[in-house]
């Protein structure tokens, strides 16, 4: 009885998005970015967050930060509702979520010293002692694993591109948050720092007790470092399960057509032989009902008229389809 | 732990990667042809020179010799002290005029490139209304009504600048606002002010001062059009255009008059450009300067 | 092997002047390729993938200096001149580059750039030339070829503008094609469309083809052959089958084993490759590879390994510690 | 397309309503009232008092703002208490003089500056393309006013091969007319050309680096294609902006120009309208050019949309 009250507050939601719809004006018509979507981050777990260019899921990152205010509907963290916040409230709530941007070189400023880049978020905070200010600094650098003697008075060019992603995450660290948003944080890196990256994080998510909103379009590298995945198509979500299971037995369309879409490297699996053709439509005429029934082999009636809701359709797996797969 | 490894690894290369920029030989002659013109017009009222007022009708237009460096004029004043006093109006003007639109274009600038929405729409729909008016005509015009004085003539000067100034600021600003590092500023809970001043201010403000010289050059140029046509500083008081413009009447008599200043102005404008365009390539967000 | 080769790339090396200093990026590299065969380059970003395909091209930057032959037919293309080269190029080589928003020119309709290659090449007429030109783009699969021969490229998605550049290397029926990262820039439903519609055509048509890409699984099931590069040169080069079966060179090795797997555990730590490639304009005396190799010795250090044969068929590595044969697959 | 210029159209009327309270607004708030400059020598307070009531010059700004705008909407801009000329008759009968001078001029700079661009970009970084970009820039620095006495100095005083100042209409005496524009408009497209090399021969550059030249190239078309057709039309975005813009510098330089030539110009009739106080020609004057100008922008724009597909289309 104790232990499951104990699990039951370690496990407990951090994060919970309601409804949430983010819309903006795009000359004289409107973006539907985000549509309608809801979702929760368990505390300590990480959530992997998926979909192709447009479709949302970097808006989605911003406005649970409250970078970009949403239409309408909520964002909880914590049990306080962000959406509701403004000025120096909403500004103490951001020390304890952060965000991890995808290119590393533009998330850092060029004319400022890696050393005072990363313990800005600390001047910010009002931690006024200089010295505890840099000794929090080298910690941190340290941790990501960069030698904090040899970084701290150069400035971002003189890096490559993975050491400044490794400040980035320095920066987020430094206020010991409790939620990081990475936003794509390995697409712009190459294969072989992109694994250290990824490891990375791993290793700081156990060492600061951290809970992850992984944003990324590559669903095995999501795989690599999620809990559990959401899958978002065109503004809404799909599909949403523990990882494992999702990519196991995938019931949705979109999300089977993704994993069949990803490159292999191995000669003996032969590429899918016909991939469905189509593109994604545009976000500012979205197809009624479901929106992926334009690309969709299964799309009858119903999809035109009825947006699909998400339910269960296995333990821990939900899915938002009128003709989900078996 | 693979990361620890990587520490020593993965270390940066052991001399930074410093940009060596070569400026080149011509920019230290400008640079220093500048210099020149500082001092000169600094100290001009400790030089021994005879008074650039002074009039002398007998020996008008009088050739170059050990008592007149440089001659005289057609109303018998010294070429040479006039044209170091000019030096002083140009300097003046010239740099004071851009600091008028530095300041205030910057500032309008930077919170239309940031704000954005219906702030930006005012600024830059207010500039276009200054736009309209070409530049020499307004400041004509402006001068007609205020009267002929070096401080108006700074002020309209001054604010004709403003706009370009404007555009420089909003267009660094622009670019800059959508980087990620303004965003993660954000993300940290970093107040509007602070991120305008740490995180934006220091990128604006090298192609803000680059801009700032070719400013210099542009009104040297346009005091001494307003000057020529004898509408700039009130005559007697010398500058490099009212010389020129007085020059032109004894052309065929004696070009020097109107060549000497004509000279002067030249290289000092194209020092200016000189300076300020090297400055600006290597801030070019173009040239991965930033 | 040389014999009937269409492309031999006979130690070409590129060189780039830059402000720090010379940079070798492409460094003595060697390739043949048979008619109608595919051919998969692989590299991470700056290990002189592109500008070899450039070089093949002659597509170089003005200030890039070239040395070696590139055969073509039995034509050295780097001595040919630019009236010959014009003769060659999109009947006998074509290209098809990485980003389809900056490949198009963003003021001719797409139309327009369809039309005036094949008026160069074919010489037909405008009414011939515009036909062709619709029946091209219906051939890469573009819906209503007709009304999209008047629009803009910006008019178009990513894919569909990937799909007009791909008619434009088609069009005069090369036998060559150069295919420059061509999916890099797209979503993976598209990626995955576009790489088929290449393989299709390619079969087609019965062309060569050259696919350059960062991504080994792009490789992996769409070619006959695939050179691997690292810091400019071509460090093992084989049979697709027996590159990942049989890999020799530890960077192989190391690539294959920092992609993520989908059939592994979440959280399963990924075998990373330490450190970053060398500065190209400071080279090493050694292997480039060897200091981030956990095979290298104080030999890797000191001397380059030439590209040798391997025990399977034409299957080349530039090692002094290639991995044993039954460790190859598993990394 | 046409929802781009009806965009452009409703931008226009509040910058052109601006544009004449900002004309209004010198005129009326700066120092030197106008019943003082009429009167002259003869002003006692009286007098001034009764003239002002006449004119209307101690009502309130507003309501003189308003009648103001109203007869101007009317097409009554004023008339010269000095010649009794209206200001549209003062205006039409200069116009044709200015606007053959910047036609000109624009021309001059555009047949120097246009090619030499072209050659520069296509051989940028050689011993031509150095020595012409060393020019452009020696250039930008020299003011019109010292360019025009340099060419007096050399074309009028020396050689004595065309006039230094003097005008005769066009229709009366053609090769007349253009011996008399040469010199002015050569100092005015000496001013412009520079500005045009440099602008469309750093877009050259810059477009011929981009990966549909090397498309254009590998797709084995000819050089000169390339070139014109490929390269050129993008590259000329900026240099319309810039003409645009020049349009301004060029009426600012007209001024100058006039004034040293004696060329019967709008710009000389500004002059003497300051020499002489005549604020009502002044003020309609600034206010037809500024009006003139910003017409003339909406027509550049409209030109780079028609060059530029993504404009047209909204995008961007």
């Amino acid at each position: 009885m104790m232990l499951d009250v104990m699990r039951a507050a370690w496990s407990g939601t951090l994060l919970k998005v309601e409804n949430l719809v983010v819309e903006y004006g795009a000359g004289s018509k409107t973006v539907h970015a985000v549509s309608d979507v809801s979702l929760e981050v368990a505390r300590g777990e990480t959530l992997g967050l998926v979909g192709e260019s447009g479709c949302g899921k970097s808006t989605l990152g911003r406005a649970i930060l409250q970078l970009r205010r949403a239409t309408s509907g909520r964002v909880l963290f914590d049990g306080e509702e962000l959406t509701a916040m403004k000025g120096e409230a909403l500004r103490r709530m951001r020390r304890r979520a952060q965000l991890i941007f995808q290119d590393p070189i533009a998330s850092l400023n060029p004319r400022r010293r890696i050393g005072d880049i990363v313990a800005e978020p600390l001047v910010i905070s009002g931690v006024k002692d200089a010295r505890e200010r840099e000794a929090q600094v080298s910690e941190v650098l340290s941790a990501v694993g960069l030698d904090p003697a040899l970084v701290m008075g150069r400035l971002p060019h003189e890096f490559s591109g993975g050491q400044c992603q490794r400040v980035s995450i320095a920066r987020a660290l430094v206020l010991k948050p409790e939620f990081i948003v990475c936003d794509e944080p390995v697409s712009a890196l190459d294969v072989s720092i992109r694994a250290q990256i990824l490891n990375l994080l791993e290793e700081m998510k156990a060492r600061y007790g951290l809970t992850l909103l992984f944003i990324a379009h590559d669903l095995a590298v999501v795989k690599a470092v999620s809990d559990r995945v959401a899958v978002m198509y065109l503004g809404r979500l799909c599909e949403v399960g523990q990882s494992a299971q999702l990519f196991a037995r995938p019931a949705h369309p979109y999300t089977a057509l993704l994993l069949e879409a990803i490159p292999v490297p191995d000669p003996d699996v032969r590429p899918a032989e016909r991939v469905p053709a189509g593109e994604p439509p545009s976000p500012i005429a979205p197809p009624s009902g479901c929106r992926f029934r334009t690309r969709c082999p299964r799309a009858d009636q119903q999809c035109r008229e009825e947006i699909p809701q998400l339910r269960l359709v296995a333990p821990g797996q939900h899915v938002a389809c009128h003709h989900p797969l078996a | 732990m693979a990361t620890l490894e990587l520490a020593i690894e993965e270390d940066v290369a052991a001399t930074p990667a410093r940009r060596v920029r070569r400026l080149g030989p011509l920019f230290w002659v400008a640079f220093g042809w500048m210099v020149v013109v500082f001092a000169v017009a600094l100290l001009a009222d400790v030089l021994p020179l005879p008074s650039p007022t002074d009039m002398d009708m007998l020996e008008r237009r009088a050739p170059i010799s050990a008592e007149h460096w440089l001659g005289t004029d057609g109303l018998g004043r010294d070429e040479l002290a006039r044209l170091v006093y000019g030096a002083r109006i140009s300097l003046v003007v010239g740099l004071c005029a851009p600091m008028i639109g530095l300041g205030v274009g910057g500032a309008l600038g930077m919170l239309a490139g940031y704000f954005r929405g219906r702030f930006e729409t005012w600024v830059v729909g207010s500039m276009d209304v200054l736009l309209a008016f070409p530049p020499l005509i307004l400041a004509l015009a402006v001068t007609a009504y205020l009267g002929q004085s070096i401080l108006n003539l700074t002020l309209i000067l001054g604010v004709l600048g403003i706009p370009a100034f404007m555009r420089v600021a909003r267009a660094a600003t622009l670019t800059l606002a959508r980087r990620e590092f303004v965003i993660a500023a954000q993300a940290l809970g970093a107040t509007h002010l602070r991120i305008l001043l740490r995180e934006l201010l220091p990128n604006v403000l090298l192609p803000l001062a680059a801009f700032f010289l070719l400013g210099v050059a542009l009104t040297i140029v346009a005091e001494g059009a307003l000057s020529f046509l004898g509408l700039g500083v009130p005559p007697p008081i010398s500058s490099w255009g009212s010389m020129i413009g007085e020059g032109r009447e004894s052309l065929e008599a004696a070009p020097r008059l109107a060549f000497i200043p004509a000279i002067a102005m030249f290289l000092t404008v194209l020092s200016f450009n000189l300076v300020g365009d090297t400055l600006r390539a290597l801030t070019d967000p173009r040239q991965g300067a930033l | 092997m040389t014999g009937r080769a269409l492309l031999s790339v006979e130690d070409v090396a590129v060189d780039l002047p830059t402000a720090r200093g010379n940079l070798r990026a492409v460094d003595h590299v060697d390739l043949a390729l048979a008619p109608g065969r595919t051919l998969g380059i692989v590299g991470e970003s700056g290990c002189g993938k592109t500008m070899l395909s450039r070089a093949i091209l002659q597509l170089l930057p003005k200030q890039a200096k070239l040395a070696g032959r590139v055969m073509f037919d039995g034509q050295n293309l780097a001595r040919c001149d630019e009236p010959a080269l014009r003769k060659l190029r999109a009947r006998s080589l074509a290209v098809v580059f990485q980003d389809p928003m900056t490949s198009l020119n963003p003021v001719l309709t797409i139309g327009t750039q369809l039309i005036e290659t094949l008026q160069e090449h074919l010489a037909l007429d405008l009414g011939a030339a515009r036909k062709r030109s619709a029946e091209l783009l219906a051939a890469v699969g573009i819906p209503a070829p007709e009304q999209r021969l008047a629009q803009y490229p910006h008019q178009l998605s990513g894919g569909m503008r990937q799909r007009v550049a791909i008619a434009i290397a088609l069009s005069c029926e090369p036998r060559l094609l150069i295919a420059d990262e061509p999916t890099t820039a797209l979503d993976v439903t598209i990626q995955a469309q576009i790489l088929d519609l290449l393989a299709r055509e390619q079969r087609r048509r019965h062309m060569a083809m050259i696919l350059i890409t960062h991504d080994l699984g792009v490789v992996a099931g769409r070619t006959d052959e695939v050179a691997v590069m690292y810091a400019g040169r071509v460090v093992e080069r084989a049979p697709t089958q027996a590159l990942f079966k049989r890999m020799q060179m530890p960077y192989t090795e190391a690539l294959l084993g920092a992609i993520p797997k989908l059939d592994a555990a979440p959280h399963a730590p990924l075998p990373a490759i330490s450190g970053r490639p060398p500065d190209p304009t400071r080279p090493l005396a050694g292997c480039a590879f060897a200091p981030r190799c956990r095979y290298a010795d104080g030999h890797c250090a000191s001397a380059k390994p030439p590209l040798s044969a391997a025990e399977t068929p034409a299957h080349h590595y530039a090692c002094f510690h290639p991995l044993r044969l039954a460790e190859g697959a598993g990394a | 397309m046409l929802g781009f210029v009806a965009r452009r159209l409703t931008y226009l009327v509040p910058v052109l309503l601006a544009v004449s309270l900002l004309t209004f607004l010198i005129a009326s708030l700066l120092p030197g009232d106008l019943a003082y400059v009429i009167l002259g020598d003869q002003a006692t307070p009286d007098k001034v008092e009764a003239l002002r009531h006449d004119m209307g010059l101690d009502q309130p700004l507003l309501i003189r703002y308003v009648g103001w705008l109203g007869h101007i909407l009317q097409g009554d801009f004023g008339r010269s208490f000095r010649t009794g000329q209206t200001v549209l008759q003062a205006v039409a009968e200069r116009l044709p003089v200015s606007f053959e001078l910047m036609i000109l001029a624009e021309l001059a700079g555009l047949l120097i500056g246009v090619p030499l661009a072209i050659v520069c970009a296509a051989r940028s970084g050689g011993a031509f393309d150095r020595f012409v970009t060393s020019s452009a820039f020696g250039m930008l620095s020299v003011p019109t006013f010292l360019s025009a006495i340099l060419l007096i100095y050399l074309f009028a005083v020396e050689l004595r091969l065309l006039p230094a100042t003097g005008y005769v209409p066009f229709a009366e005496d053609p090769l007349g007319n253009l011996r008399f524009m040469a010199l002015p408009a050569l100092t005015l497209g000496f001013a412009e050309w520079p500005g045009i090399m440099r602008v469309l021969r750093s877009d050259m550059i810059a477009t011929l680096q981009e990966d549909f030249i090397a498309l254009a190239r590998a797709k084995g078309l000819k050089p000169s294609r390339i070139l014109f057709v490929h390269a050129l039309k993008p590259s000329s975005l900026t240099l319309v902006t810039v003409t645009g813009i020049n349009i301004g510098r060029l009426m600012g330089g007209a001024v100058i120009v006039e004034s040293i030539f004696a060329l019967p110009g709008i710009g000389r009739l500004l002059v003497g309208a300051i020499y002489t106080r005549d604020l009502v020609i002044l003020q309609g004057v600034v206010l037809l050019v500024a009006t003139g100008f910003v017409i003339m922008n909406f027509i550049v724009d409209m030109l780079y949309a028609v060059l530029d597909p993504r404009i047209r289309h909204g995008h961007a």
